[in-house]
């Protein structure tokens, strides 16, 4: 048990980035405000970034630049750096998952305007009033 | 925000500063840490500022709707230009190694460089335009 | 080798991406006229599926069949590679023949439908969906996949809320899809993590021997949990019972030449990137025999055919029944692949195509049916026999497809994934797909009553047939359907090869 | 190259499509398009009469089947492949004499009945037609597969020609019952035989015999998949697969008579025949004892289907009943498997055929003429409808099977097939059938001819929407128009020469199976 306990604290970034990810999921799943799933959707992700950071580092790495020595313009070894690769990628998923954002944003904004709510029991409601024959949303 | 006086001197002062600084982080993407989305971010900080203490008209009157709408697809044809014309050149897709001035190293500069602005300006115009979109009351103003 | 063929497969993601982009210049540049984006597009598209048929030639004239191109000229594991081989190039041609013939449809219906100084915008992000479906079909890098998924989905999203101008309720519908796509390409991005963290590339090939050569390779709880969240992630995509949900909202409500499009692409390269990630990277070995794989999906697919099936026959909105059909179709490509041999491959594979064309052009007779008379609820189809004959000749016979009638193409995929059932000895899974098929019998013949045995209602508006591009792209897709159910020939020994390929593992 | 018009199985089915294709086109003008579906038939009644003398060449030296004729590979290892072969000969013989007649009948009926939708009418007629020689022709299983499930196809428009709910809900049983057993037996046999022998070409030999001789296939399975063929095979209507049948009497008459005499249910019978003669081979089906049941089923559809047909009233329901027990007659032929037994099945096929579509043609006759529909309101009408009337007793008794009609020749051979098959019983239940017969089919003749009509019945309400209506009451009836008169007693006199002249059928018939 102790052992199990040890190896988490050792790896305590991936029990948060899972941690995160709930929260987020919970969010989503949960939440009847459109805006709150929006967000939700956004920890969720956040978690994702982690745990690709996470999977990069390396041990007292550095970043992996060559640095220019100041004396003769040669390059020096940095020593140990982290897996850039990793980083690299998820700098990706974080432009994919703002995007995503926006575009969820701009879609809720348009909602509160076709609605007057951005309340999803509401929603329902309406829509249920005005096409009773149909299981809509 | 019309009123607030230190807010706007502020960010008349700091915004040329922000643009500047993102230019330099899209620039330096090719050495070092940095890049297109970082500085794009951070150039479209400066417009979205600008935007909110002053007014979205404002904003308007420098960056057009228009001009964003094309800088947007711009950028994505910079960097896709780019690789084509690595390709016409007579390597692969983003092959700069067939770009002008291989032999000193050059080329991969010039590559890089074309394709980090070319990213830099439309995460800054997308970013513009998604504030621009948000930020949108029926009434039309800010 | 010319200039073109030499840079196929990036040509053929890069077209469609600058044909957006410059849609969009074009936009700002000029006052968007009505023909001047559709025009634009539509030579785009058309090109396309120019090149994409070339690349087809070609992987199936070369004598690896397989066709690749190293991104910046980065050898092998290293760079991003696109690498072409029968299944992509079948996929491929799928995506770039029904964006073409829905682009062509479009022009009527978007005008309707679209804010006309919109419209460019409509056409760049349709074509930057393209560019992303192609892009994840031709690349051979578990990170672009993503990467392309993500650039895909978010157009479709957008494309999808667009249909707000008719309804209101695309809005929610896109959104409950983002919702979910986002999650399901999360668990995506997460599984191809793990593996990341396995085996230290990106690249499938190299991923696949790499994850052949861990010893103990069943014990390995991290390929397991990568494992999972891949088919979580892919089943979302893909729209596989109980995930479904996000998909007849999806396609009801989005403008009528979206609908078309998405159903007929979007799932199906949903299909085809489980395809890659059971098959080629994880290895048939590994997902159906070392672990259960196959228990999971053929109990959701066993399911997926029925369900939705039901709920199909319930639907009064004809759009959404269609929807729901689809889901169901879904049902079937994924037991074919689930079954994993060479019959049921080749089912799953060849029903990709059909189902593709008919359900397209099924989707673009209800489009049509919208842009006549504004709705698709099932009371506007009473005695449209009479006052659409062609599109509803279209229509039907499509029908009758998705039931599986010899003579169209839905025959020849069911009479493959039967055949499969019964080599791998799931008889009862055989009955269940003879049986399900009564179930299309029933939501299709629905609606063939009311328009060809229902006399039109007093007081009905008074309508004609459609415009002569919908009839056109409409028939185009029909008819294909019906060659290809007489003439399965080309189509099944494509399937053949690809599903030969996979099983083998050749990379 | 097949030459134009040349008498091979492609031509017998490019004549009908083609033919659709022109009722489609001449839709505007209906004497043109009559012409061109008479045209039509007249084209396809000439090569089919081509393909018959071929055929019998064929057998006078001994053959039985012809060269092959290829619609290309549909699937790898899966061809559209069509055969002239005796038993097809006897099908396609029938279907193509009788459309005529049926052509030159539709006409006249749907003209006194100022009928809708009479273009799709005729076009779906001609594409039945196209699916019937498909089938009637077909060389292996999967084109048979094919055709027959475009026959369905083709004539579900017929079914629902009304397009009144009743019409439509009828329509859909008829649709729900062949297609649900074609797709969950049928194909599943068809799929079946494929996955365990990887044939289905239709040889006399059948395609069983490697995979029996590996002991890939046992007793059980043989019996399992011939069920599977006879039940999936729902056109046959052995019960209970046969509810269909009298749904589908909501369709126009001339459509009844196609379904009941001529496409439909022929199609259903003449599968079964061919599924057993040329795809299991009665050797391998006798070895197994794989159609005992079907002995028994069929023999309890021909009694049941004859006395569920003596408590109708409707009078084409109680003829759609005593189909469904007369296509027994074949099946049973079929499944006692001996050489006589065969012939005479393929007989009924003919004789049958001739017989209920006169019946057929009668009763859409006196509804044309007299707007009667039930048994009990034909009191006395013979007399104001000789002709009718007199073809409608010729008929009956060809289909008790008296002589000096056909049926009876049929009758015999079927007699002679159960004493070979060693099953004496059997024609204890064709002697009863045939009494049943007498009782539900010779009164309605009786009645017309000799029955005072019963009191005119009260002025009934006008119908004000065809005041010029043949009349309401049995004072005001007359023939029905000649175009109904003439074919019908044609199909009578049809069953007369059939009993003196069968030689050319007994000849084809001899041929099955050799």
């Amino acid at each position: 048990m102790s052992l199990f306990l040890l190896s988490l604290a050792g790896k305590y970034n991936y029990a948060i980035y899972i941690v995160l990810m709930m929260i987020g999921f919970y969010g989503v799943i949960a939440k009847r405000n459109l805006m709150k799933q929006a967000i939700s959707l956004g920890l969720f992700s956040t978690g994702l970034f982690l745990f690709y950071i996470s999977m990069g580092v390396v041990e007292g790495g550095t970043a992996p630049v060559w640095l220019t020595q100041a004396a003769d313009h040669s390059l020096k070894d940095p020593g140990p750096y982290s897996n850039a690769l990793t980083h690299v990628l998820i700098l990706t998923a974080i432009v994919v998952s703002v995007s995503t954002l926006a575009v969820a944003l701009a879609i809720i904004v348009n909602i509160q305007r076709a609605y007057g709510t951005i309340e999803e029991d509401e929603i329902r409601a309406i829509e249920e009033r005005e096409h009773p024959e149909e299981n809509v949303v | 925000m019309k009123d607030q006086v230190v807010l706007r001197v502020i960010t008349k002062l700091t915004v040329p500063f922000m643009i500047i600084l993102g230019a330099y982080i899209i620039t330096h993407g090719e050495t070092g840490p940095g890049g297109g989305f970082q500085g794009g971010v951070i150039v479209a900080a400066g417009f979205i500022l600008y935007g909110l203490v002053y007014g979205k008209p404002a904003m308007h009157t420098v960056l057009p709707q228009r001009l964003t709408d094309f800088l947007a697809a711009f950028g994505v044809l910079l960097y896709a230009g780019t690789g084509v014309w690595c390709m016409v050149r007579g390597g692969r897709f983003l092959d700069y190694a067939v770009l002008p001035g291989a032999e000193t190293g050059a080329a991969e500069a010039l590559g890089m460089t074309l394709v980090e602005y070319g990213v830099g300006i439309t995460v800054a115009t997308v970013m513009i335009t998604i504030y621009d979109m948000i930020s949108e009351r029926e009434d039309g103003s800010a | 080798m010319s200039f073109i063929d030499f840079h196929l497969p990036a040509l053929i993601t890069l077209l469609p991406l600058f044909g957006g982009v410059i849609s969009v210049v074009l936009g700002t540049l000029v006052k968007p006229r009505r023909d001047l984006s559709w025009g634009f597009a539509l030579v785009v598209s058309w090109t396309t599926l120019f090149l994409v048929v070339r690349l087809l030639e070609s992987v199936v004239t070369s004598a690896t069949g397989v066709v690749t191109y190293n991104m910046g000229s980065w050898p092998g594991p290293w760079g991003i590679e696109y690498r072409v081989d029968h299944l992509n190039a079948f996929v491929l041609l799928v995506v770039a023949g029904i964006s073409a013939v829905t682009t062509l449809f479009a022009r009527h219906s978007v005008d309707a439908e679209i804010p006309r100084d919109r419209s460019h915008i409509f056409y760049a992000l349709w074509m930057f969906c393209t560019c992303g479906l192609l892009g994840i079909t031709i690349t051979g890098d578990a990170f672009n996949v993503y990467v392309l998924l993500e650039i895909t989905s978010l157009a479709s999203y957008a494309l999808i809320a667009m249909g707000k101008g008719r309804d209101r309720r695309a809005l929610l519908a896109a959104l409950r899809y983002l919702i979910l796509g986002t999650i399901g390409a999360s668990f995506i991005l997460l599984g191809i993590g793990y593996l990341l963290m396995l085996t230290g590339t990106l690249n499938m090939a190299d991923m696949h021997t790499t994850l052949m050569a861990i010893p103990n390779l069943e014990g390995n709880r991290t390929v397991l949990v990568a494992f999972a969240f891949l088919l979580v992630g892919l089943s979302l995509k893909m729209a596989l019972f109980p995930l479904h949900m996000w998909l007849p909202g999806a396609y009801t409500y989005a403008p009528s030449a979206i609908s078309a499009f998405l159903a007929s692409t979007a799932t199906k390269v949903g299909v085809y990137m489980a395809f890659r990630f059971l098959y080629t990277i994880f290895g048939h070995e590994y997902s159906f025999n070392t672990i259960p794989g196959h228990n999971v999906l053929l109990a959701c697919a066993a399911f997926a055919i029925v369900v939705p099936n039901i709920s199909a026959i319930r639907q009064t909105e004809v759009k959404r029944l269609l929807a729901f059909s689809s889901a169901g179709q879904i049902g079937y490509m994924v037991m074919g692949f689930a079954i994993a041999n060479q019959d049921s491959m080749t089912g799953s594979i060849v029903h990709l195509f059909n189902h593709a064309a008919m359900k397209g052009g099924m989707f673009l007779a209800v489009g049509a049916v919208i842009y006549r008379l504004g709705s698709s609820h099932v009371q506007t189809f009473d005695g449209l026999g009479k006052r659409m004959p062609f599109t509803m000749l279209a229509f039907s016979l499509g029908g009758l497809g998705l039931v599986g009638f010899p003579l169209t193409a839905g025959f020849i995929s069911k009479w493959y994934l039967i055949k499969g059932c019964l080599v791998a000895g799931y008889w009862p899974l055989a009955v269940l797909v003879l049986a399900a098929s009564l179930l299309a019998v029933i939501y299709v013949w629905k609606l063939i009553e009311r328009i060809w045995f229902t006399e039109r209602p007093e007081g009905a508006p008074e309508v004609s047939e459609a415009p002569a591009t919908m009839q056109i792209a409409t028939w185009m897709l029909i008819l294909s359907s019906l060659y290809f159910g007489v003439r399965g020939e080309f189509t099944a020994e494509m399937a053949g090869q690809a599903a030969s390929f996979l099983l083998e593992a050749r990379p | 190259m097949i030459g134009f018009l040349e008498a091979t199985p492609l031509t017998a089915m490019a004549v009908p499509t083609v033919g659709a294709l022109l009722i489609v086109l001449f839709g505007r003008w209906p004497n043109l398009r009559e012409a061109a579906t008479l045209l039509t038939a007249g084209t396809l009644l000439w090569i089919v009469f081509g393909i018959t003398s071929g055929q019998l060449a064929r057998g006078a030296e001994g053959g039985n089947f012809g060269e092959v004729y290829s619609l290309g590979q549909m699937l790898p290892g899966l061809a559209l492949e069509f055969r002239v072969e005796a038993l097809g000969v006897i099908y396609a013989l029938v279907a193509s004499s009788l459309w005529i007649l049926n052509s030159l009948y539709s006409i006249g009926y749907m003209r006194a009945h100022h009928e809708k939708n009479q273009t799709r009418f005729y076009m779906c007629f001609a594409l039945a037609i196209t699916s019937v020689m498909g089938i009637a022709f077909a060389s292996n299983m999967f084109t048979l597969f094919v055709f027959y499930e475009a026959l369905t196809i083709s004539t579900f428009p017929l079914v629902a020609h009304a397009s009144t709910p009743h019409a439509v809900r009828s329509a859909r049983t008829y649709l729900g019952v062949l297609v649900t057993t074609s797709v969950c037996f049928l194909l599943l046999g068809v799929a079946l035989t494929w996955f365990l022998t990887g044939d289905l070409d239709f040889s006399p030999a059948g395609v069983f015999g490697q995979a029996i001789d590996d002991g890939r296939i046992s007793a059980g399975m043989m019996a399992g998949l011939y069920a599977l063929y006879v039940y999936g095979i729902g056109k046959a209507a052995v019960m209970p697969t046969h509810r269909w049948l009298p749904a589908a009497m909501v369709a126009p008459t001339p459509v009844s008579a196609l379904l009941h005499a001529v496409a439909v249910v022929k199609a259903g019978v003449f599968s079964v025949v061919k599924v057993t003669v040329y795809l299991f081979g009665t050797e391998r089906l006798m070895a197994f004892g794989a159609s005992d049941f079907f002995v028994y089923a069929a023999a309890f559809t021909i009694i049941a289907g004859s006395g569920v047909a003596m408590f109708q009233d409707n009078l084409k329901r109680r003829l759609a009943y005593s189909t469904i027990s007369q296509l027994s007659y074949i099946v049973l032929g079929a499944a006692l498997l001996a050489p006589a037994a065969i012939q005479g099945a393929g007989l009924h096929l003919v004789m049958h055929a001739w017989g209920k579509i006169t019946l057929f043609f009668c009763a859409g006759a006196i509804y044309v003429a007299a707007h009667k529909t039930e048994v009990s309101q034909l009191k006395g009408l013979g007399r104001k409808m000789p002709f009718t009337f007199a073809a409608f007793l010729l008929a009956t008794l060809s289909i008790i099977g008296l002589p000096p009609l056909g049926g009876s020749w049929s009758k015999f051979y079927l007699m002679v097939g159960s004493l070979e098959a060693d099953k004496q019983w059997v024609i204890w239940i064709l002697v009863a059938s045939s009494l049943m017969n007498i009782a539900y089919l010779l009164p309605i003749a009786t009645r017309g001819f000799f029955l005072a009509p019963d009191e005119p019945p009260a002025p009934e309400k006008h119908d004000p929407h065809h005041p010029e209506d043949h009349g309401h009451n049995a004072s005001g009836i007359q023939e029905a128009p000649v175009l109904c008169v003439v074919p019908l007693c044609l199909t009578a006199l049809g069953s007369l020469a059939l009993f003196i002249y069968p030689d050319p059928i007994l000849d084809l018939c001899r041929m099955i199976g050799s």
